[in-house]
């Protein structure tokens, strides 16, 4: 068994309305010091799988296929045991 | 002019390498621009010209054929040429609404391509300081059904979460549309939105940049480096070949705070002219704001409020970030805008000032880095008259002959079939994502023939539809043009409304293509005739060309956004049956109906064949004002609009829509798929209470409308009898679930 | 009576609220900015529906750190009515004025319909003119609606009789019993993902929520009465 | 200049619908080997100080007042310089 930590981000040129709204609010509660706030996705995908190269393989496919929107997102994983 | 230190190409090697063409200016526009600058343009000045001057913008291919529509009325307060267009509905009160594409950045990111679709289509109706009430779409996938059709079934899924994303997010109602499903559009699918808006006569607000000295807003989001050549990209064909920098995100959050600060400046009169910056963003923004009042603009690029550092003025001119709005104040009176827009949280920003000489002058604080004559950008526009050419493949298609199809064994099979293609099939998958009931004010939800929006404070409410079938303008372009505008007329009509008038989107292969211009040019004399025919003129409308992949060329799709009004709600009528006993009469010719066309020879045959369904106008009218003013009298207690798959799915939803069933008798010289699933114009089902019978009965033949009693409403079943034989007959429950079931079946 | 609808950036059924109070009850209603601190002045308190702050983040969460929250919670304490609709449940439950927390539909869409809900409790001010297991068409539209609360915190709702209305026979969002409105313990703090201000004519579809606006009058009324007694 | 990368999830009580949703997709995609699939946020934020103790007690206070919904998430976080 293997677990794939997914972070999943929007693109450096792509709007990011929440990160936007959220950076405001901190300013709104005095957190005057925050600069910039993004908001991504993180996942944990565990995979019966025992050979790395293949787990690999597959969890780049399936971030390519559907856990992000290559349009507008990024993506980067490491692959842990358990 | 400054010389360049961004390492931009000079204006020399732009000429010399041509590099004018990579933004789609063709050789003969550049030179026509060199012509018009008395020199060569610099990078700037380069991008700005191809921007306006794009299919996009300047309608160059477009502009001759959309003359001709009929666009006035006493009742039109503002044609096209606006942002959106308004109609007086009387005590006062207008509508104002419009209906735009956005298919191409739909078909690369479905989601955030619809989403912005319908943002920009809010922006343009509250521009004209009207309170968005409802929105509208209308959509075109390839089929959703087996493997290999899991794109189209992204497509499909993800362009209606953006339509919901945005609509539901900034609080208007989704309140109908249409979805239809056909291979010809897989790889271009439709995106089209439509916005609808309330207004008092005195709240009308215009695009205009007037008065000397006046000073210039950015107003709501910053701009950043996203969307930079949309309106070129919207212009061109094959999407998936072009950079994907284009995407842009939607913000439906910034729009709603956008959306309550304009209209609440709007309201305090200090505002001379408004626009939202969509495509092409603040270049066709400033320049048409300045052309529609003959003045010019001076606007300093340092000013504009940005995203990321380092911008140029190309880029800033270019982007189409999303929710931006450019406000023309009168002198003196920006503190109220700022005051207005700091409540909401935005920023409004002076970027630069009204002028008397005809100018758009931009500037990086006292350096002009660019300067053109306003008037250049939009009336020197260049307007090309395409060759047109009637199609070959009509031949073929009009050759052809029903007696070449064999009638199906099981008819009441050939109903499920049908009932269960996407196309017909129940879309409660797609508008149950859509908040169809804030505002409280959707009488008639989505599922009944037009949608309708009570006006609060009054008995008025507002019918609407969207409708086109492309199938039939492929097959008769001129007939299916007449088609769009009368099938939404009636939609309109069925629900209680007088048609009042009509926004279009005009979305068609490559203009370019002879056979492609013919389809376009008489497919808009056929809507022009059928707009003077009901009395609807076009007030605004949009546009897609281009709509083209490999050679699959999409039907030429206009859709047709229209708008009525009920004068009481006690007029409202929906398609359902209501009550046992009631009588059910076919209003219209009951002999018309052919195969050519329809949803049952595609599906069940798999031919896109013969001539479109017929129509003849004077006919539609009567039926329309006849069967509007059964209404009005009261006398009417469901109406439904017979379209595709003809008079067995109609009688079909309309049992399902009332958990009612309807015994059918009926007698016919026709074969018996013409009868059942065969296609015609002006044609309404209607219930009637028996004793209303015989005076809507002498109500029609009074108005020289032919109508039919077909049976009675009652029971659980749908039993039609031809010629006294049982053709149709199965439980209303059945027919529901493959009606129902058919599309979360196919999305699972 | 008096009432308050709150207006947060992005509030988008402040309006219907207002007009649901005004037709059904023509009682005097205020709309009232985020920003006010000051609530003392209201009967009730309704935190409508919507998209506060775009739903960014998590639906409610910036809202519920608002000024006007710190004063619904003074209000809360002094036994004011507060009702939270949709966004404004979802806000209660982020100012932890109501216990647990609303999630993702597990259909991952958005859902809008008219819905069949059962009244659990009919002896709270805003269910008084129903009767228990009453069962209403009260419409849904939400993505995030979905109620989760630990095991411990579901035993005590349901040992104090909070669950003011449960989904009947259909569960639109997965949420954990059915549960689609609570109350707090003292019973004068309700959220509900229904809308019963969608709810109150024929012509919308439904008129089942006027009794949910003609309770919260009655228990006003009947409050009054009681203090002038007293 | 600090950059806080915070990690919220859910519980692991509490029930996942969207991950849920995910891994049926993953399933109907062929991806069989997948076991589980939670879906949670990833935040960077940057903030304009250069006290390390001083950003993490705010961003702590951050993230228990806003970024994260105690009820039902948790949340960790790294600080990095830039
Ligand atoms: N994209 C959509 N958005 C909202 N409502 C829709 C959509 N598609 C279909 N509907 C609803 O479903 C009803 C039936 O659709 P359709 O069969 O296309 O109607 P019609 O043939 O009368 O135009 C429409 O009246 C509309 O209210
Ligand atoms: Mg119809």
């Amino acid at each position: 068994m293997m677990t794939a930590r997914i972070h999943v981000t929007l693109k450096a040129s792509v709007l990011d309305p929440q990160g936007s709204a959220v950076t405001k609010s901190l300013h709104a509660l005095g957190y005057d010091e925050v600069a910039d706030v993004r908001i991504g996705k993180y996942l944990e995908v565990k995979v019966n799988t025992t050979d790395r190269a293949v787990a690999e393989e597959r969890i780049t496919e399936m971030c390519e296929k559907l856990l992000a929107n290559t349009v507008i997102e990024k993506y980067e994983f490491q692959l842990v045991e358990a | 002019m400054t010389t360049n230190v961004r390492n931009e190409p000079t204006p020399q090697q732009i000429a010399d390498e041509k590099i004018y063409r990579t933004f789609g200016l063709t050789d003969e526009e550049y030179d026509k621009v060199v012509q018009l600058m008395g020199r060569k343009p610099n990078y700037v000045e380069t991008g700005i010209y191809s921007v306006m001057w794009s299919e996009h913008c300047s309608y160059k291919s477009s502009r001759p054929i959309l003359k001709k529509f009929p666009t006035q009325a006493p009742h039109v307060l503002q044609g096209p040429g606006e942002n959106a267009g308004i109609i007086d509905i009387g005590d006062n009160l207008a509508v104002s609404f419009k209906i735009e594409s956005h298919n191409h950045p739909s078909a690369i990111e479905p989601y955030q391509g619809a989403a912005t679709g319908v943002g920009g289509i809010i922006r343009d109706v509250f521009t004209m300081g009207a309170r968005p009430i409802a929105l509208l779409n209308s959509l075109r996938f390839g089929e959703i059904d087996g493997a290999d059709n899991a794109h189209n079934r992204y497509l499909f899924g993800n362009v209606v979460a953006g339509i919901a994303g945005y609509g539901n997010c900034i609080g208007i109602p989704t309140v109908g549309g249409e979805v239809v499903f056909d291979d010809r559009y897989k790889y271009n699918p439709l995106v089209n939105a439509m916005c609808v808006g309330l207004l008092t006569h005195d709240e009308i607000a215009k695009g205009t940049a007037s008065g000397v000295g006046n000073p210039v807003l950015a107003v709501g989001a910053r701009t950043g480096r996203d969307g930079i050549h949309g309106a070129t990209f919207a212009s061109t064909e094959d999407p998936h070949s072009k950079e994907r920098s284009a995407v842009q995100v939607g913000d439906p959050f910034m729009e709603k705070l956008l959306l309550e600060a304009c209209l609440e400046l709007i309201a305090t009169g200090a505002v001379v002219g408004i626009q939202d910056m969509g495509a092409a963003g603040l270049t066709s923004s400033s320049s048409e704001m300045a052309a529609r009042a003959g003045s010019g603009l001076e606007l300093d690029m340092l000013k504009v409020p940005r995203r990321e550092e380092g911008m140029t003025p190309y880029e800033l001119m270019l982007s189409e970030s999303q929710e931006r709005m450019l406000v023309v104040m009168e002198k003196g009176k920006e503190h109220i805008a700022e005051e207005i827009f700091r409540k909401w949280n935005l920023e409004a920003t002076v970027i630069g000032k009204v002028t008397d000489d005809g100018k758009l002058r931009l500037t990086e604080g006292d350096e002009v880095v660019a300067e053109i004559e306003v008037t250049t950008l939009v009336d020197d526009a260049p307007v090309y008259h395409r060759p047109s050419a009637r199609p070959a493949y009509l031949d073929e298609t009009l050759s052809f002959d029903p007696a070449s199809i064999a009638l199906p064994e099981n008819f009441t099979e050939t109903l499920h079939t049908l009932l269960g293609t996407p196309t017909i099939a129940s879309k409660e998958y797609v508008y149950s994502q859509y908040d169809y009931m804030v505002r409280t004010s959707t009488v008639v939800r989505p599922g009944s023939d037009a949608a309708v929006v009570a006006i609060r404070g009054t008995r008025k409410a507002l019918a609407m539809s969207t409708d086109g079938n492309g199938r039939y303008v492929y097959l008769n372009p001129r007939r299916g043009g007449q088609h769009a505008i009368a099938e939404a007329a009636r939609n309109v009509v069925c629900s209680g409304g007088k048609p009042l008038a009509v926004t279009d989107c005009l979305n068609y292969s490559s203009p370019e293509k002879p056979e492609i211009f013919y389809q376009f040019e008489e497919s808009c004399a056929g809507m022009s005739e059928a707009c003077t025919a009901l009395a609807t003129p076009v007030i605004s409308g949009n546009v897609s060309l281009y709509n083209q992949t490999n050679d699959l060329d999409i039907y030429p799709t206009p859709i047709i956004g229209m708008v009525g009004l009920v004068e009481d709600l006690d007029h409202i009528t929906t398609q359902e049956f209501k009550q046992a006993g009631n009588r059910i009469l076919l209003v219209g010719p009951s002999d018309t109906a052919g195969l050519g066309g329809s949803e049952y020879l595609r599906v069940v045959h798999g031919q896109i064949a013969g001539d479109a369904p017929a129509l003849d106008l004077n006919v539609e009218k009567a039926l329309q004002t006849a069967v509007l003013t059964a209404i009005q009298e009261g006398r009417i207690r469901a109406a439904h609009d017979l379209a595709e798959g003809g008079l067995a799915v109609a009688l079909s939803e309309s049992c399902i829509g009332g958990k009612l069933g309807a015994t059918i008798e009926l007698n016919s010289t026709q074969r018996l798929d013409e009868v059942l699933f065969g296609e015609a114009g002006s044609r309404i089902l209607v219930e009637v209470a028996p004793e209303q019978l015989s005076g809507v009965e002498a109500l029609f033949a009074k108005a020289g409308v032919s109508s039919t009693v077909l049976g009675t409403v009652g029971g659980d079943r749908l039993e039609i009898r031809v010629n006294g034989e049982a053709v149709i007959s199965d439980a209303v429950t059945h027919l529901e679930s493959t009606w129902r079931g058919a599309i979360p079946c196919l999305m699972k | 009576m008096k009432f308050a609808v709150l207006v947060f950036p992005g509030s988008n059924c402040d309006i219907d609220a207002v007009k649901a109070v005004e037709d059904v009850l023509q009682q005097p209603v205020d709309t009232v900015w985020h920003t006010t601190s000051d609530l003392s002045e209201y009967d009730c308190i309704i935190v409508p529906g919507g998209f506060s702050y775009g739903d960014y983040l998590r639906c409610g969460a910036m809202a519920s750190l608002s000024p006007v929250m710190e004063a619904v919670k003074v209000e809360a304490a002094k036994g004011k009515f507060i009702v939270g609709i949709c966004n404004g449940f979802q806000i209660l439950t982020e100012t932890g004025l109501l216990p647990g927390a609303l999630r993702h539909n597990d259909t991952m869409q958005f859902r809008c319909d008219i819905t069949p809900l059962v009244v659990e409790n009919a002896d709270t001010p805003f269910t008084r003119e129903y009767s228990k297991g009453d069962v209403i068409n009260i419409p849904i539209a939400h993505g995030e609606g979905n109620y989760i609360a630990d095991e411990e915190t579901l035993a005590r709702l349901n040992s104090n009789n909070q669950v003011v209305f449960r989904y009947h026979e259909c569960n639109p969002n997965g949420s954990v019993e059915r549960i689609a409105g609570i109350c707090n313990e003292a019973g004068n703090v309700l959220g509900m993902m229904p809308h019963p201000e969608r709810a109150v004519s024929d012509l919308l579809g439904s008129a089942d929520g006027k009794a949910f606006f003609t309770s919260i009058l009655k228990a006003w009324e009947a409050r009054v009465h009681d203090h002038q007694r007293a």
